[in-house]
């Protein structure tokens, strides 16, 4: 028993790093009060080494602390993700004026940081369905306060409360699915559940019940139609760069457990072996993958319309993203592993262009002090570079090459036309297209307008330049050289105990 | 009506999942219709504790195991801890906006 | 054929690229020298284009025969590892032209040159307009040398942001509307391409040629063969379900480009309000490249779908004819006029597609060019007035034949040319295509003909709006055409009046290509053996 | 001298006058006289040279053809086919040789003369270089040995005709005209352009020989000679077109808005007769029933056209419609099987119509100058009411003229007696084989009214009194430039020139040289046998000619007696005839029939009775034009709304709109349909017409804005809408978020359960 732990925990070591980090950070915050600025360099050394540590678990693949959490490429995967964000941020948090206004309170700012980083960690790992919970709500709770950061703003405080809330409820609906699915197949744990499953047929209605309410949990991490109503509220809220870190590192981490829970309960692994490469058996005759492919509908099509109408640069992102959220699902739709590799290309393309807007959104917002579309106005002749930077990004969010985003979409389609998804792959194209008029929106304001008001050039210091590149040229690298990121993702599809 | 007293007197798994059916859709209703924060909260926690009702219930006549009853402690800390920060940031909110009225917490919005 | 170590169509493609990234490095104050770079680079390129035309193997067909491409390069580019559930995937840097491309090759070199001719005094934002213009170029370069799909499409997409920022910035008052417009609507033809060309992708592999593993690619000459086609695939077998929806979103796709009835309401937008040499671009190379990707790409990849659908793109190719002649005819812009020409003008690229024999074929390819040329040099003219009238209105003009002469004898080139009177190289393409189609679809091209008087009908009268009749007062004092206008529009008009003596300097190229196009095509994509000179 | 030279010369006569065109376009302006003797002399010269390729030819070489050609396209290995190129060339035969030395006789002298019409003229040299690019491209109609360069080169002198029309651009009639002419020219050719299609999609050549040897052994175009017959009216259509056969012949009259010496080279002499030359080329593949139509066409073309000349008051539009009237004598006679009169006809009257139209130049030279003396600038000086006693003014011109209309006229002694009397033996003929009388009726009626409306013309203009002395002691003979011309063409107006005999042409040179071709074509579709028809002939002979002088003496005696002796009046005449009258001066109403059958009405339905009186405004090309114009612009743009053409317009486009309505839903509604299925069909074609209905409102173009644009437009309104309708979801009340949360769980639940 000890011998297992002592195992565990040593193939728990990025955890465990951000767990230190976590308490370290808030003990020198306590000690060093008058030099805070040195807190987030420890939280981002942290989180810096857990990454590390993440990265050397590569290619393992085992079960640790009593097949509560598993280590297997597909955790590293999206604990490296998750851990670049992070580390990405911080590098934002630099030059955000909202974090850098309260300096007081950067211990907060940064453990919390810590906190979220290592509740993602667990989710990307969790295999027990109370693991999955309780590594949710760590992640929420530390959102939760961190959306709320700059609490003297009424739109900040707004943001928070309505997403505790509605993190809350959707917890509580999560719960119920939980308890319900418990009841149905006595287990917890995914692969218990699946052989369950398989062993037993099960009450059909009680089961459509369980996974609907626990989808309401998923599609609330994932910000999924309809369950996304806090996004564009929150995102707009919150400071830039939780809003960045939300959008990547927390869609991530949720993607990480859908796709686990899915494939690993509900798939025939009898069937799996027989055909591999092809199509997923599906246990009890349940096709959540059709629920699934609703959602995908449902959700790139209102995030990509009501996105049309905004004004709001950070509110535009955020129903940017749920359109995106809405692709990534086509990937899963298709229960296969090229389905899947296409969602891991997808988001590792996805943290480049995404936060990319951001931070660029963030940097605009010091100069000029204001998100809106308006004063975007004839920002291409006053700062060209990063004018062509969001450009970039915005055709790369949008999907056309030569950048990664069309690598990302064209992974996606790739794999539901394998699949014979013709119509869903038709209505994501289309939906691509939609998308464009909002970016180019940006573009326009940027290009074709001339400035108003102010036309005194804008000028960004050489790190903060440093950053854009860091974002930059891997959007048009990957654009055009894609094998690291496609070997990557599919290597990182293998999960423990599949196959 | 003889045979609703028998089962009635007779609990068994049923009788603890309708209960929790019960709680849930109160809770459910809690969090719709009322308009103070910290009602909402409350039925927030009636919906967990449904699913308390649930793990508990299953575990005792289904699994035969503790499982469900250690879930259901994690379940009520969670709860605790939720609320917690739930509370703190109602009193943020009571400082900012001089309500804690969550239909008057639209700003932002479409 | 290798210049310091690269090929000659990476030159032709990248040197614009170069040129971009000089341009991009010179100060925005020094407008000398950013044109003057702009222009020796587009003339560099139409070297390169020159150089390649002459050294081109008349006797090799191409189409779908590696052997029979010239000037190829192919480099690996993208090579992907299999797994066991993902196939290997290998994208090349695959370039080489046969005689469809050739010829679209020298037009893009030939056009790009003149708009940086026409682009001489662009007032706003010089440097940033020549950058544009000098991407621009690579995409349309690109699109023709590319013998790789995926390559195919990155050029085909990174064209239409620069347009987007050409007509957008550049343009004319509607700019916004006519630029998101032409943005949006070529995306949806591209996305249901990119479907295609994926649907394509899972239905093909290759042996590797030392391992013998399955690989996908994207190679377009492998997409071709029908023994390549996996068993059981999507687009396995042939006149299947799929196959004829694959044929159709890439139709589409092309379709908008072209544009087809009724894909064609972004183009009258675009091309007027585009900067003049931006409408050159526009009208002379971009539209070819959805007749040249059915060509390359519908064709061969898909010809059981092609002839299955020969007859609805003969009647499309006539609605184009007739409708869009009809549509230039109620114009009162000059260059809306132009820009419904085009549709007309286009539909009989159609026709002669549609005929699936040699002289239709060879008459739309030529057809191709030829349009090129022509109506760049209408937009060229309607650029000369409007610069000096800063007015289009075609009832304000009149008696310009006196006032200037010079100018009116160049426009009377083009626009005989345009309503293609023997001698220019516009009608011989015409005819081609017309005799091609008439035995393969009789009556269509019967109707089609009516298009020959209504453009006669529409060009002569527009002529007489604008340059007979009694001079009018208010435009006594313009001058005439300029050195520097002259310079963008003589090469055009002699080439026209070149080919339309001896067309076989152009016909030359292409026959090989064609001639094995239509048997490939004929013969429902079957192996072909090459055909003897 | 060897074929060889005969070849290469003709191809130096072909070149010499694109090389003057191209000096002369460019350096005009800086060559001393802007160029005219440049041109003028390479004209000369190309004129020596065709009459020894003539002579030579003549002497030496009479029975035979040759040709040289070139691989102009190689279209490689064709697939289905084999190798296959375009071989283009030129041949010279006889008819070649004839025609060579018609055109460039008729175009030297024709410059000769502009030297001194056009003097001053304010583009004097680009006129010049118009006559030298259109000599060119008429030598290539004549020189070619395939239809494909017959086609360049139709097209190309349908170009320098509309150069030259529209010579005077800055008048509007002269470019309307202009345009006018090149469009139904073009009408005309997308008809042999179909023709030509039709020829190649089976043989794959252009070369006539190649053509008619494939034919000759049985392979016919498409495998049916209904295509066949097909294929030989539609390569008529060009004719039609060129040669202003009905109904296209509404542009020649408009075309007189050029230069004089444009009319008698391109209208009168050369190019109008391109189209008798095309059907005298292509007459090996007509069909009988193809030559039954071409006989046709050309009688009532010849009809028509000679009475409406007899109201004209123009000297040019007399002349126009008498040329019209030559024309489809020939076109008749070609279709009856008289191949070698009809070609004959149109050498004479190349040399007489040439000569009648220079004279007229004359005549309006001195006219004109006439009047710019006398200050006059109101009175028109083609008007022949404003001539009358230039007898003795102008002795030359008066002969010339006079013997030109004794030609025209088929008086005993002249080329036209010849050639005329060839034609009508030859209906005679035909009529006498084919049962179709009618033909030689015309024929025998319009040579009495040629008689009649030339010598009107010539007693009107020349005898008399001047109604105007001051005026007329102005007027001067014309410069030697101009006179020499209408000598040499008075002398070519002989009989000599042709034949030793003056009352047959059988026994002249011509007829010796010019034979009809053997027919190619199946013997079931072909017309009757050379010698069944040359034997029909001979017996046709003294009758046809005893009828022409009859009837050209009474057309003769009518003239004098009504304009010269006044014994009837003219007027009195007139007055009784009046609706005839009206009708021919109205041109039989061509224009306003085109106008009202294609405009709708224009003038109103209210004032039908009046439409007899209505002036002349449009012509064809206008009318359709104004159709077309209404397809394209609709009613609102075309017409004032509510008028009456606006409502006829709708009308009929409402019965079309119903039409195609009803055939996309009831022809289309599946036989034994339910109630429900009808109903849809309904709709559907309900829908069907009103949206043609509306295309025709808006015309094609407001179709194209507001339909087809406005599809695309609503499809992105309507993706906007429903983001904004959705965006209104998002309350910003976080218990409205949960709401729609459970709705949406339970929505799920519902559709999958």
């Amino acid at each position: 028993m000890v011998e297992q732990t002592l195992h565990s925990l040593s193939q728990f070591l990025p955890e465990t790093t951000l767990t230190i980090t976590f308490c370290i950070s808030i003990l020198a915050g306590l000690i060093l009060r008058n030099k805070p600025k040195v807190i987030p360099v420890i939280s981002f050394a942290g989180i810096l080494l857990a990454t590390v540590f993440a990265v050397r678990q590569m290619g393992s693949s085992q079960a640790v602390f009593s097949g509560m959490i598993v280590v297997d490429p597909f955790a590293v995967f999206f604990k490296l993700l998750v851990g670049s964000t992070a580390v990405i941020i911080f590098l934002f948090s630099i030059y955000s004026q909202e974090v850098q206004s309260t300096l007081k309170r950067l211990v907060e700012y940064s453990s919390l940081l810590v906190a979220m980083t290592l509740g993602m960690f667990l989710m990307a790992g969790a295999v027990n369905l109370l693991m999955m919970v309780l590594a949710i709500e760590l992640t929420s709770l530390s959102s939760y306060i961190l959306a709320g950061y700059t609490k003297e703003a009424p739109d900040s405080s707004e943001a928070s409360l309505k997403y505790i809330i509605y993190g809350a409820l959707s917890t509580g609906l999560m719960l119920y699915g939980i308890s319900i699915l418990f009841g149905l197949t006595g287990a917890t744990d995914v692969y218990a559940i699946n052989r369950s499953l398989a062993a037993t047929s099960v009450n059909s209605v009680a089961l459509l019940i369980a996974v609907l309410l626990i989808i309401a949990g998923f599609g609330y991490k994932i910000s999924a139609v309809p369950f996304h109503f806090w996004t564009p509220d929150v995102y707009e809220g919150a400071p830039i760069t939780i809003t960045a870190f939300l959008s990547v590192a927390s869609k991530a981490a949720g993607f990480a457990m859908l796709i686990r829970f899915f494939k690993i309960s509900f798939i025939d692994f009898n069937l799996l072996a027989a055909h591999a490469g092809g199509v997923w058996g599906l246990l009890q005759g349940f096709e959540w993958n059709k629920i699934l492919a609703i959602l995908s509908v449902l959700t790139m099509t209102l995030g990509n319309l009501v996105a049309v109408w905004q004004n709001n640069l950070k509110r535009l992102l955020a129903y940017s993203s749920i359109a995106h959220a809405g692709y990534m699902l086509m990937g899963v739709v298709v229960l296969n592993d090229k389905g899947l590799a296409a969602v891991l290309v997808y988001f590792m393309v996805y943290l480049f262009m995404n936060l990319g807007a951001f931070y660029v959104v963030m940097l605009v917002a010091n100069k000029v002090g204001s998100e809106d579309i308006d004063s975007y106005k004839g920002l291409g002749y006053r700062s060209p570079f990063i004018s062509v930077a969001m450009v970039v990004f915005f055709i790369s969010l949008a999907g056309l090459p030569p950048t990664a985003g069309f690598i990302g979409k064209l992974f996606l389609f790739a794999a539901l036309l394998d699949a014979r998804w013709v119509w869903l792959a038709v209505v994501g194209a289309l939906n691509s297209v939609v998308s464009l008029y909002y970016y180019v929106r940006v573009v326009r304001n940027m290009f074709l307008r001339d400035p108003e008001g102010s036309t005194e050039p804008i000028r960004f210091s050489f790190p903060q330049m440093a950053i854009l590149l860091l974002l930059l040229v891997p959007t048009l690298l990957f654009g055009l050289f894609y094998s690291p990121i496609v070997e990557l993702a599919n290597a990182s599809v293998l999960m423990f105990g599949v196959r | 009506m003889q045979d609703f007293i028998h089962w009635l007197q007779a609990p068994g798994l049923n009788h603890f999942l309708i209960i929790s059916g019960i709680l849930f859709s109160l809770g459910v209703f809690a969090i719709l219709t009322r308009r103070n924060a910290i009602m909402v909260l409350m039925g927030i926690e009636l919906v967990l504790n449904a699913a308390n009702i649930n793990f508990i219930a299953f575990s005792r006549y289904i699994t035969n195991t503790l499982d469900g009853q250690v879930i259901a402690i994690f379940v009520i800390i969670l709860a605790a801890a939720e609320a917690a920060i739930a509370l703190a940031i109602v009193l943020n909110i009571f400082q900012n906006f001089n309500t804690v009225n969550v239909d008057e917490l639209n700003q932002l919005r479409d | 054929m290798n210049f310091l170590g690269i090929g000659t169509l990476s030159w032709i493609t990248f040197l614009p690229i170069l040129g971009m990234i000089a341009v991009l490095l010179l100060p925005k104050e020094n407008r000398n020298a950013i044109r003057w770079t702009a222009l020796a680079i587009t003339f560099l390129q139409l070297v390169a284009a020159a150089f390649i035309f002459f050294n081109f193997n008349r006797g090799l067909a191409g189409i779908n025969t590696v052997e029979g491409m010239q000037f190829v390069e192919k480099v690996s580019w993208i090579n992907i590892k299999g797994v066991p559930w993902f196939g290997k995937i290998y994208v090349e840097y695959f370039l080489g032209v046969d005689g469809l491309s050739v010829p679209m090759v020298l037009l893009t070199a030939l056009i790009s040159f003149v708009a940086v001719i026409a682009s001489w005094n662009i007032e706003k934002a010089f440097k940033g307009y020549m950058v544009m213009l000098l991407l621009l170029d690579t995409g349309m370069m690109g699109v023709f040398v590319s013998l790789d799909f995926f390559l195919f499409y990155v050029f085909w997409e990174v064209m239409l942001l620069p347009m987007y920022f050409l007509i957008g910035i550049w343009g004319g008052p509607r700019r916004e509307y006519a630029a998101i417009k032409f943005f949006l609507y070529t995306l949806l033809g591209s996305v249901l391409m990119l479907l295609a060309i994926i649907a394509l992708y899972f239905s093909v592999t290759i042996p590797d040629p030392t391992t013998g593993e399955k690989i996908y690619t994207f190679n377009m000459l492998a997409m071709m063969n029908p023994a390549n086609f996996e068993p059981g695939s999507l687009l396995a077998g042939t006149s299947t379900y799929w196959r004829y929806l694959a044929y159709i979103a890439l139709f589409i796709g092309f379709a908008i480009k072209v544009p087809v009835f009724p894909f064609h309401t972004w183009l009258p937008d675009a091309h007027v309000e585009a900067p003049t040499a931006i409408s050159v671009i526009l009208a002379g190379v971009l539209l070819k490249m959805g007749t040249y990707g059915l060509l390359r790409i519908g064709y061969p990849m898909f010809p059981d779908a092609a002839n299955h659908y020969s007859w609805a793109l003969a009647v499309l190719a006539f609605i184009n004819i007739v409708y869009g002649a009809l549509c230039a005819m109620a114009q009162k812009d000059f260059k809306k006029l132009i820009a419904y020409s085009s549709v007309s003008h286009m539909g009989v690229v159609l026709l002669g597609m549609s005929a699936m024999n040699t002289q239709g074929m060879l008459g739309a390819v030529f057809q191709m060019f030829n349009h090129g040329t022509i109506t760049a040099m209408l937009f060229l003219i309607v650029g000369v007035i409007y610069d000096r009238a800063h007015t289009r209105d075609l009832d304000a003009f009149g008696g310009l034949a006196i006032t200037m002469p010079k100018y009116t004898g160049i426009m009377t080139v083009a626009f005989f040319a345009a309503l293609g009177l023997p001698g220019l190289s516009g009608f011989i393409s015409e005819a081609f295509s017309f005799l091609g189609a008439f035995q393969t679809h009789r009556y269509i091209t019967i109707a089609s003909t009516l298009g020959i008087v209504l453009t006669a009908a529409y060009m002569l009268w527009t002529l007489q709006r604008v340059f007979l009749g009694q001079p009018n007062e208010k435009w006594a004092g313009l001058p005439d055409i300029n050195g520097r206008e002259l310079a963008a529009l003589v090469p055009l008009a002699i080439i026209t009046l070149w080919l339309g003596v001896y067309p076989s300097t152009m016909l030359d190229i292409m026959t090989t290509s064609v001639n094995h196009l239509v048997e490939f095509v004929k013969q429902g994509g079957a192996a072909v053996a090459m055909l003897p000179k | 001298m060897s074929p060889e030279t005969i070849i290469q010369l003709s191809v130096v006569i072909l070149l010499l006058p694109l090389l003057g065109f191209t000096l002369l376009i460019f350096f005009n302006k800086r060559l001393p006289r802007q160029g005219d003797w440049l041109e003028t002399g390479i004209l000369f010269l190309a004129l020596a040279l065709s009459l020894v390729v003539f002579a030579v030819k003549m002497v030496s070489y009479r029975h035979e053809t040759f040709q040289a050609t070139f691989t102009w396209v190689n279209f490689g290995n064709v697939p289905g086919f084999g190798p296959m190129k375009l071989e283009l060339g030129i041949m010279v035969d006889n008819l070649v040789a004839i025609m060579l030395v018609v055109v460039n006789v008729v175009s030297a002298l024709v410059h000769l003369f502009s030297i001194g019409y056009m003097h001053g003229d304010v583009r004097y040299g680009r006129y010049f270089a118009y006559l030298g690019i259109f000599t060119f491209s008429m030598l290539g109609i004549v020189i070619t040995n395939n239809f494909w360069m017959m086609y360049v080169f139709w097209e190309l002198v349908g170009l320098s005709s509309y150069l030259l029309i529209g010579h005077w651009f800055e008048k509007k009639s002269a470019s309307d005209a202009a345009k006018k002419a090149f469009v139904v020219n073009r009408v005309g050719d997308i008809g042999m352009f179909t023709g030509i299609m039709i020829l190649f999609a089976t043989f794959h050549t252009f070369t006539f020989s190649t053509i008619f040897e494939s034919m000759q052994s049985g392979n016919i175009p498409l495998g049916s000679e209904a295509w066949l017959t097909a294929a030989g009216i539609l390569i008529f259509c060009g004719a039609i077109g060129k040669s202003a056969q009905f109904p296209l012949h509404v542009w020649l009259p408009d075309a007189m808005e050029g230069p004089t010496p444009v009319s008698a080279l391109i209208h009168a002499a050369t190019m109008v007769a391109a189209g008798v030359y095309l059907i005298a080329r292509a007459f090996p593949m007509m069909t009988a029933d193809a030559l039954m139509f071409i006989a046709y066409i050309g009688a009532i073309t010849a009809f028509i056209s000679a009475t409406i000349a007899i109201a004209q008051n123009d000297i040019k539009k007399v002349l126009a419609y008498s040329t019209v009237s030559q024309l489809g004598y020939m076109v008749m006679g070609l279709g009856v099987g008289a191949y070698t009169a009809g070609f004959f006809h149109l050498v004479t009257h190349a040399m007489f119509k040439a000569g009648l139209f220079l004279g007229s130049g004359s005549v309006i030279h001195a006219m004109h100058h006439a009047l710019h003396h006398a200050g006059d600038h109101h009175t028109d000086p083609q008007d022949i009411r404003n001539m009358g006693g230039l007898r003795s003014k102008m002795p030359i011109t008066f002969w010339t003229f006079l013997i030109y209309t004794l030609a025209i006229s088929g008086i005993p002694f002249t080329s036209g007696f010849l050639s005329k009397d060839e034609i009508l033996a030859g209906t005679l003929a035909f009529g006498s084989l084919t049962g179709h009388k009618i033909i030689p009726i015309i024929g025998f009626f319009v040579a009495g009214l040629t008689a009649f409306y030339m010598f009107r013309l010539v007693i009107v203009v020349f005898f008399g009194e001047h109604n105007d002395h001051h005026r007329i002691e102005a007027v001067r003979e014309s410069p030697k430039t101009m006179t020499i011309p209408l000598m040499v063409f008075a002398a070519l107006s002989f009989f000599a020139f042709y034949s030793p005999n003056p009352f047959g042409a059988a026994s002249g040179w011509f007829f010796d040289a010019i034979h009809r071709p053997e027919s190619v074509v199946p013997l079931a579709v072909a017309a009757v046998g050379i010698e069944t028809f040359e034997e029909a002939l001979h017996h046709s002979h003294s009758l046809a000619m005893i009828l022409s002088l009859t009837v050209a003496g009474l057309g003769i005696l009518i003239a004098f007696t009504t304009y010269y002796w006044k014994k009837i009046s003219a007027d009195a005449v007139a007055d009784k005839l009046k609706p005839l009258h009206t009708f021919f001066l109205n041109k039989w109403y061509f224009d306003e029939f085109y106008e009202w059958m294609f405009v709708g009405g224009t003038k109103g339905l209210a004032r039908a009775y009046a439409w007899f009186d209505n002036r002349i405004i449009d012509g064809i090309v206008n009318g359709v034009g104004s159709w077309t114009k209404a397809i394209t612009l609709g009613t609102r743009q075309n017409w004032e709304e509510g008028s009456i053409a606006s409502i006829f317009y709708l009308g009929i486009t409402g019965v079309i709109s119903l039409y195609v309505g009803w055939i996309a839903g009831a022809a289309m509604m599946p036989f034994g349909a339910s109630l429900g299925t009808m109903v849809g069909y309904g709709m559907l074609g309900l829908a069907v017409a009103g949206l043609t209905f509306f295309l025709f409102y808006v015309g094609v173009g407001g179709f194209d804005n507001s339909i087809v644009d406005g599809l695309v437009n609503a499809t992105a309104y309507l993706a906007g809408f429903l983001g904004l309708l959705t965006r209104r979801v998002q309350t910003g009340k976080v218990q409205t978020y949960l709401a729609f949360v459970i709705l949406g769980v339970m929505v799920f639940f519902l559709w999958f359960r």
